[in-house]
């Protein structure tokens, strides 16, 4: 009945983005992400040490840049931007820090539903790889301010990340880091676009980006 | 400044009043008095130029129709202050309760009049203060005060709140009401800047600085670019002091103690800088008609080796208050706007916090100002942090007017002689930017040379009235906060 | 292996000499005719797969291109080469009379054209990817190299669609990599203990995968794609992106961006086909696609600006391909997107031509475009003909065959929906452009260069023409 | 076999004294050692670590002023809750050397502390002041929020046992294989939420000197002398006790095998009471303390936290 210490890793990287959820503070949402890539990361490692395939270690290391490069990157804009906490959420944070749990909860009973998920209970490895799934698209739907949104996407890739590396036996290495580099791209980009956001509207509230509509 | 009175009637008084003053026309009231209780005095600024215009309006009987109840709130307060010490009754004021005596004086008792008023000329019969009651289910009042847990000033405040948030604030002052303005008339002139000195015991300087430059124009006296130099010199200490303190305080109050440790020992360091020039940490009896107490080389070169340390101590403390996140996030409450800073005509820090651009060294001529006068510190969103950012940036400035002062200095007189005797029937007023803000001196002599009348205007006078207005609908929690951001002095309103 | 790095050469080179050349009219006209160059390579590179001598060549492993997709591939560099012919002129005009407050400068010049050879190459790797995660990364860097093309013009609308589309398309693409990562565990759950993404490996060994997983993964690389594609409910960004782009880039992002998409969902839609052949997934396909179109015909009635007009008759469009996926049939697929893009293209240039020389690109400001310049005004209405499917085109005759050949495959609702969406969507197209075509001329319209401004859109709109008179319906409704 | 049991009712005689020892001592050292660290943080010297002794001594060789106002629970209040937190300290296992004599069942426990804030609350409504009520109504509402964290946390343990004996919970052999995580979580849960309990910064400033802002201090404003004295050592008390519950967690999450030794365990629950301490006062010297607006988002971490433990126990041990 123990948790395997994958598990409890997987657990912690959860935790760690439900946490997220529940502050309007920038700087402590970097923070809590990056414990919870940092966990991530910790998986990646611990698990290529389970396997034996000194190639995942590779790709830890790549996690790794993401866990400290990009929060040191996003600070850096937050710093530059002069804002430091979201301005409004559509959801009370701590409303959606328990609505994270919640979901945590719902995606035990989801990765139960899917078959063939490492035998017949689910493992917590895929629940808590949903969960942060979940976690992410609440950030992105219920915050305003730009820089949350964008951590949102890097949740729900840390979720789906964690989910291959815990449900499938090694992903080549080459998609990992296309994969990784991807990011990273992605990630500068929206993170230069945030100054021109900054410069044209004054704010980095997303809610004010309403002037194309039909109509 | 030597003034002279102009005669304006009772009548036009508040027509032309309101299209001279904020926001109607350019003046500001800088005072509403009166010498003996019939007529009244109205002091006007142009807070630009610098011109200053002095009214005078006789007045029969002991009533006059409200300024106030025809749009002009500058004079909320000070009608009064009219009420209580002259005993001249302002019809239709708005919200007429006493200001400095509170309900153990008689109830026809009015210091400064110089007759009598009959019990039925009084509209009162009670010196009770009737606190505007707020009502509604879930609503109820908070009295805090004139004592309170820690060792502040007596004031009494009644919260009307709803839950955790306050809906009404009600100051009640006058707690420390010790006539000082009568006591000026009654010393001897050589011996009244004691007494205006103690109007306010953080504001020694500015008190005795404004006290001097009135006597010094009503006899007519020049003095020595030394003695002007040091007493600039002295009164950028005691901004300096203050608002390092009062930094302090927000940290305090936000709970960043750590912070506020080190304000406070660099406010010390600023007080000993103090002491080192006057002899006392408060720098008490040293400004003097004429000049200043003494001038010691080695003090002054003391001061300006405190002030290389002090540029390179507060700084770095300061930075670290407003950088903190959530310290910022208290401070962003109790907003006063432009609209209403420029309506009530408030001053100083909270003044030039809403983006009201008035500092009065820029402006009047004591000390070395308006030559030495720093360029002021402008914030424009009227809230705590914004008040903090302009103490931050006046500690600055002010080291840079010490150094620059220490740089000008050269040997001289320290003081000059003055004659004997006041002239007669001469007015004459200053306006000092003490740390607070404007602070105001009037004077006014009778036909043997004495003080008829000494009219002394704090700059809190002008600004508690914002607390009550800038507290409100926000937590009941943030009051402390909001309160030490505007550092009012109760004893320099009382008076 | 050579063939890949002989085409893929050509784009990298440009993107960086993009970067390099400062003179702007020198390096459009460069690239413009470098991008012939790669045309002409990748035919006479690709020509034994066109001809159907070769069925499919494999390079690496992972790395595969079939008929289909060499047809594809040359289409996107056609309508690249197109729109970058076209943008010589188009930007030179800009760069006299701006609109906006923002000055061009070389740049933000050199910047568009290294962007565009980027989302070039990723384009055309969408077409070579057997494995499914390179399809996933390749499409994944056509949304990060065209966000600069979509925010070229640097106003406040531009920055707010560029956001939108980033944002949008980059959660839509995620939720493809989940999906990509289920086929992934599928495939480990049962037929191959080492896992595989190639799907011509996972066809071959379909009925052997974890058909659940499969479905699942195949549900969310539908919603990833389709989101990319422009599907309803999931179309938001394509509009403001369209719009808000300059001409030669909505034109490129019309015309080839949304093939890449719906090609991605192509490839996983085969790997399901071969797992079930009649299965409940065979439905779903045609009927979003026939969502799309009705919920597009309903949105172009409504329209206020001229290029988000254009990108809802895309999103219509979308809509067809996806019914033809639906139906399995690659060629009607292909010839319905040739159609499109050809037409749309000629369109969305012309757009730019209009929007430029009047200044608005509100529908109720424009008017009286035939008296000001005939030539505009009859290729766009030719234009618009033809990317409704009326009759002489290319379009119509690809459009009827997928009715015909749906209600072949007994989705008789679908068809009569669809030809339902599709008159409406053609009355509304047409009373716009009408309005735009007739009426008095606009007095402060400067119309630039009518000659040298309609050769690209005329030789296209001349092309689908061809095609709808040379296609022959009956040997189309019997393709497979 | 007399030996024997000569020897274990030594060993009890030996724990009860560290027992009574232990609470008369630890509790102001634990004060005092946090005063003394925030002091020294804010470059001050600060009082010496006996100080909240000596504090008690003057305190209760003081006068006692009463309202007039007040009943005779304002005078009670300050002994029963002694007595409930005496209780309570002899019953929860905060220390490690504790004798576990009557078994503790945590839904005791937690009546136990609910019953002395009711009685605080009760005394503070007493005495009539305005602050009183004020922090009264204040403490109510940080209550309602932050019981179900300590419920939630302390509960999901018991989950993970089968028990709700705290003794069983800690008792350092059990081997029931409880993941690091469920520990580590159950314990900074319960070190979030005696924050608040114990009316500490962020939430509130033990330090201040405004009454419109204080919470704790509010509700015993209208106490003196020998009366503030006893108030003032059950706080010392709770918060010992607190910290205790939490150092307990973390050990448990900290060690891979049961600890055996005695002394070790001994050593280790002081010691991590006092990085705790340490803990609260670098807390203390770099937040800020929160708008009263804003504080129930930080009480959502705690109870964010409990409800996490309480979802892994439950996931994991109700099958």
């Amino acid at each position: 009945m123990t948790l395997d210490t994958y598990e409890v890793i997987a657990l912690f990287a959860a935790v760690a983005a439900i946490l997220m959820l529940g502050t309007t503070h920038l700087r402590l949402n970097l923070t809590f992400y990056c414990l919870h890539t940092l966990a991530i990361a910790a998986e990646t490692a611990w698990i290529s040490y389970l396997s034996g395939e000194p190639q995942h270690l590779i790709a830890a290391a790549g996690v790794l840049v993401k866990a400290l490069g990009i929060p040191i990157f996003l600070g850096w804009i937050i710093r530059k931007l002069d804002v430091d906490s979201d301005v409004g959420t559509y959801l009370p944070a701590p409303l959606c820090m328990h609505l994270g749990i919640v979901m945590l909860g719902v995606s035990y009973l989801l990765s139960n539903q899917i078959p063939g998920v490492n035998g017949d209970d689910a493992t917590f490895g895929a629940t808590s790889a949903i969960g942060i799934l979940f976690c992410g698209i609440l950030l992105m739907l219920t915050r305003k301010v730009a820089i949350s949104q964008i951590v949102g996407f890097l949740v729900i890739e840390n979720g789906i990340y964690l989910f291959a590396l815990t449900q499938t036996r090694g992903m080549p290495l080459i998609i990992e880091m296309g994969l990784l580099l991807e990011v990273l791209v992605a990630v500068m980009i929206t993170g230069l676009l945030l100054f021109n956001i900054k410069k044209s509207f004054e704010h980095i509230d997303v809610t004010q980006l309403t002037e194309l509509r039909d109509q | 400044m030597n003034l002279s009175p102009r005669i304006v009637p009772l009548d036009s008084l508040p027509r032309e009043l309101k299209s001279a003053v904020q926001p109607h026309g350019e003046w500001r009231l800088g005072l509403l008095t009166s010498l003996d209780g019939s007529q009244l005095i109205t002091l006007l600024l142009q807070p630009v130029t610098g011109e200053i215009q002095l009214w005078e309006s006789p007045i029969e009987g002991n009533r006059y129709h409200s300024l106030t109840d025809f749009g002009i709130p500058q004079a909320h307060w000070f009608e009064r202050g009219l009420a209580d010490l002259f005993g001249l009754f302002p019809e239709g004021h708005p919200r007429l309760k006493h200001l400095l005596m509170h309900d153990q004086y008689p109830v026809n008792f009015h210091p400064l009049r110089k007759t009598p008023l009959s019990p039925e000329e009084n509209p009162f019969s009670t010196r009770r203060f009737p606190f505007l009651e707020v009502s509604g289910e879930g609503v109820f009042e908070l009295p805090v005060g004139p004592i309170h847990a820690g060792v502040i000033e007596p004031g009494h405040f009644r919260f009307s709140c709803f839950g955790e948030t306050i809906l009404n604030l009600e100051i009640m002052l006058g707690w420390v009401h010790r006539g000082v303005e009568k006591r000026m008339t009654e010393v001897p002139w050589q011996r009244a800047r004691f007494v205006a000195e103690a109007a306010a015991g953080d504001t020694v300087i500015a008190n005795a600085l404004a006290h001097s430059i009135v006597v010094e124009s009503l006899l007519e006296v020049e003095v020595p670019r030394r003695a002007q130099l040091v007493r600039t010199i002295a009164l950028e200490l005691e901004r300096l002091a203050m608002h390092i303190i009062d930094v302090g305080g927000l940290a305090t109050d936000i709970g960043l103690l750590g912070i506020a440790a080190s304000m406070s020992r660099l406010r010390g360091k600023a007080l000993g800088m103090g002491e080192r020039l006057t002899g006392t940490r408060f720098m008490k009896a040293f400004v003097q008609p004429g000049g200043v107490r003494k001038a010691d080389e080695a003090a002054l070169s003391f001061i300006g080796k405190g002030v290389q340390e002090l540029r390179k101590d507060v700084p770095p403390a300061i930075d670290m208050l407003f950088g903190v996140q959530a310290a910022r996030e208290r401070m962003s409450v109790g907003k006063v706007s432009h609209s209403l800073a420029v309506e009530f005509g408030f001053v100083g820090i909270l003044g030039r916090g809403s983006g009201v651009e008035y500092d009065a060294r820029t402006v009047f001529p004591h000390g070395a100002y308006p030559q030495l006068a720093p360029k002021p510190v402008i914030e424009q969103n009227g809230d705590i942090r914004s008040r903090g950012k302009i103490r931050a940036g006046e500690i600055s400035s002010s080291l840079d007017v010490i150094a620059a002062a220490l740089d000008e200095l050269t040997d001289g007189p320290i003081c000059a002689d003055l004659p004997r005797n006041l002239p007669a029937d001469k007015f004459s007023c200053a306006i000092v930017e003490a740390f607070r803000g404007e602070l105001i001196h009037l004077a006014c002599t009778d036909k043997n040379g004495a003080f008829h009348r000494y009219a002394i205007k704090d700059p809190s006078f002008n600004n508690w009235t914002a607390i009550s207005i800038a507290i409100r609908n926000n937590l009941i929690a943030d009051f402390p906060l909001c309160n030490k951001s505007m550092s009012l002095s109760y004893s320099g309103n009382d008076l | 292996m050579k063939v890949l790095i002989v085409l893929g050469i050509l784009p990298i080179v440009l993107a960086v000499l993009s970067l390099l050349i400062r003179n702007a009219p020198r390096l459009r006209l460069f690239v413009a005719v470098m991008h012939w160059v790669q045309l002409a390579l990748s035919i006479w590179l690709l020509l034994p797969l066109l001809d159907g001598t070769v069925p499919a060549v494999v390079y690496s492993p992972g790395l595969m291109l079939d008929r289909l997709g060499a047809m594809f591939v040359i289409l996107t560099v056609f309508v690249i080469a197109s729109a970058s012919t076209h943008a010589v002129c188009y930007f030179a005009e800009e760069d006299i009379h701006r609109h906006s407050e923002i000055p061009s400068s070389p740049m933000r010049n050199g910047v568009f054209y290294a962007c565009l050879n980027i989302f070039m190459l990723a384009m055309m790797g969408v077409y070579f990817c057997d494995n499914l995660a390179y399809l996933w990364m390749c499409i994944e860097a056509t949304t990060l190299s065209s966000a600069a093309l979509v925010f070229h013009d640097r106003t406040k609308n531009a920055l707010e669609a560029t956001w939108k589309y980033l944002i949008i398309c980059s959660v839509g693409i995620a939720l493809a990599l989940f999906g990509t990562v289920l086929v992934f565990t599928s495939s480990q759950r049962g037929a191959f203990p080492e896992g595989s993404l190639n799907v011509s490996e996972l066809i071959l060994r379909a009925n052997k995968l974890d058909f659940v997983l499969l479905r699942l993964g195949f549900f969310f690389c539908l919603i990833g794609y389709g989101t990319k594609a422009g599907i309803f409910p999931m179309h938001s960004w394509l509009p403001d992106a369209h719009s808000e782009a300059p001409a030669p880039a909505s034109a490129v992002l019309s015309g080839a961006l949304l093939n890449c998409a719906l090609y991605g969902i192509w490839r996983v839609y085969q790997v399901i086909l071969a797992a079930s052949p009649h299965g409940f997934v065979n439905h779903v396909v045609p009927i979003l696609g026939t969502v799309t179109v009705v919920a597009a015909s309903i949105f172009l009635v409504r329209q206020y600006s001229f290029k988000r007009m254009l990108a809802y008759s895309s999103i219509e469009n979308v809509g067809l391909m996806l019914v033809a996926i639906g139906l399995g049939s690659g060629p009607l697929f292909f010839l319905q997107a040739v159609n499109h893009s050809c037409a749309k293209v000629a369109l969305f240039l012309l757009s730019g031509n209009i929007t430029a020389a009047c200044g608005t690109k509100r529908l109720n400001k424009l008017h009286g475009i035939l008296k000001t310049t005939p030539l505009w005004g009859g290729l766009l209405a030719l234009a618009t003909f033809a990317v409704t499917g009326a009759p002489p085109f290319g379009a119509f005759v690809s459009e009827t065959a997928i009715l015909i050949t749906s209600a072949n495959r007994n989705h008789w609702p679908l068809a009569v929906l669809l030809i339902s969406a599709i008159a409406v969507s053609f009355i509304a197209l047409c009373l716009h452009i009408g309005r735009i075509l007739v009426g008095q001329a606009k007095p402060d319209c400067h119309p630039f260069q009518p000659m040298r401004s309609s050769i690209v859109p005329g030789v296209l709109v001349v092309g689908v023409l061809a095609l709808g008179v040379l296609l022959r319906l009956d040997t189309l409704v019997k393709l497979p | 076999m007399l030996s024997f049991a000569v020897g274990q009712a030594l060993q009890i005689v030996a724990q009860c004294v560290g027992l009574v020892v232990s609470l008369m001592v630890i509790p102001p050292i634990t004060v005092g050692t946090i005063r003394k660290i925030k002091a020294r943080l804010q470059n001050r010297i600060g009082a010496p670590l006996f100080q909240p002794f000596f504090d008690l001594r003057k305190l209760s060789m003081k006068g006692e002023t009463v309202s007039k106002e007040t009943s005779w629970l304002f005078r009670a209040t300050a002994v029963i809750n002694l007595s409930i937190m005496l209780l309570l300290a002899c019953l929860v296992p905060w220390l490690s050397f504790t004798p576990a004599v009557f078994g503790c069942d945590l839904f005791l426990i937690i009546y136990l502390f609910a019953l002395s804030r009711f009685f605080t609350v009760l005394s503070a409504l007493d005495s009539g002041s305005a602050f009183s009520g004020f922090g009264a109504s204040r403490e109510v509402t940080l209550a309602l929020l932050v019981e179900p964290a300590i419920v939630l946390c302390l509960a999901s343990l018991g989950v993970a046992f089968h028990s709700s004996d705290l003794c069983t919970v800690f008792s350092f052999t059990n081997t029931a294989p409880v993941p690091w995580i469920l520990w580590f979580l159950a314990g900074s849960g319960l070190f979030l939420t005696s924050l608040i309990e114990l009316s500490r910064m962020p939430v509130d400033d033990p330090t201040t000197h405004l009454e419109l802002t204080m919470v704790h201090e509010a509700m015993i404003l209208e106490n003196s002398g020998t009366n503030l004295a006893l108030i003032e050592y059950t706080h010392f008390l709770k918060l010992a006790v607190l910290l205790g519950l939490s150092t307990q967690c973390i050990l448990h999450a900290l060690m891979t095998r049961g600890i055996a030794d005695e002394l070790v365990r001994g050593v280790a629950s002081l010691v991590g009471i006092g990085i705790l301490a340490l803990t609260i006062a670098v807390i203390e010297s770099t937040a800020v303390k929160m708008r009263w607006s804003k504080v129930p988002e930080f009480i959502a971490y705690p109870v964010a936290i409990s409800l996490l433990c309480m979802l892994i126990a439950v996931l994991r041990w109700t099958k």
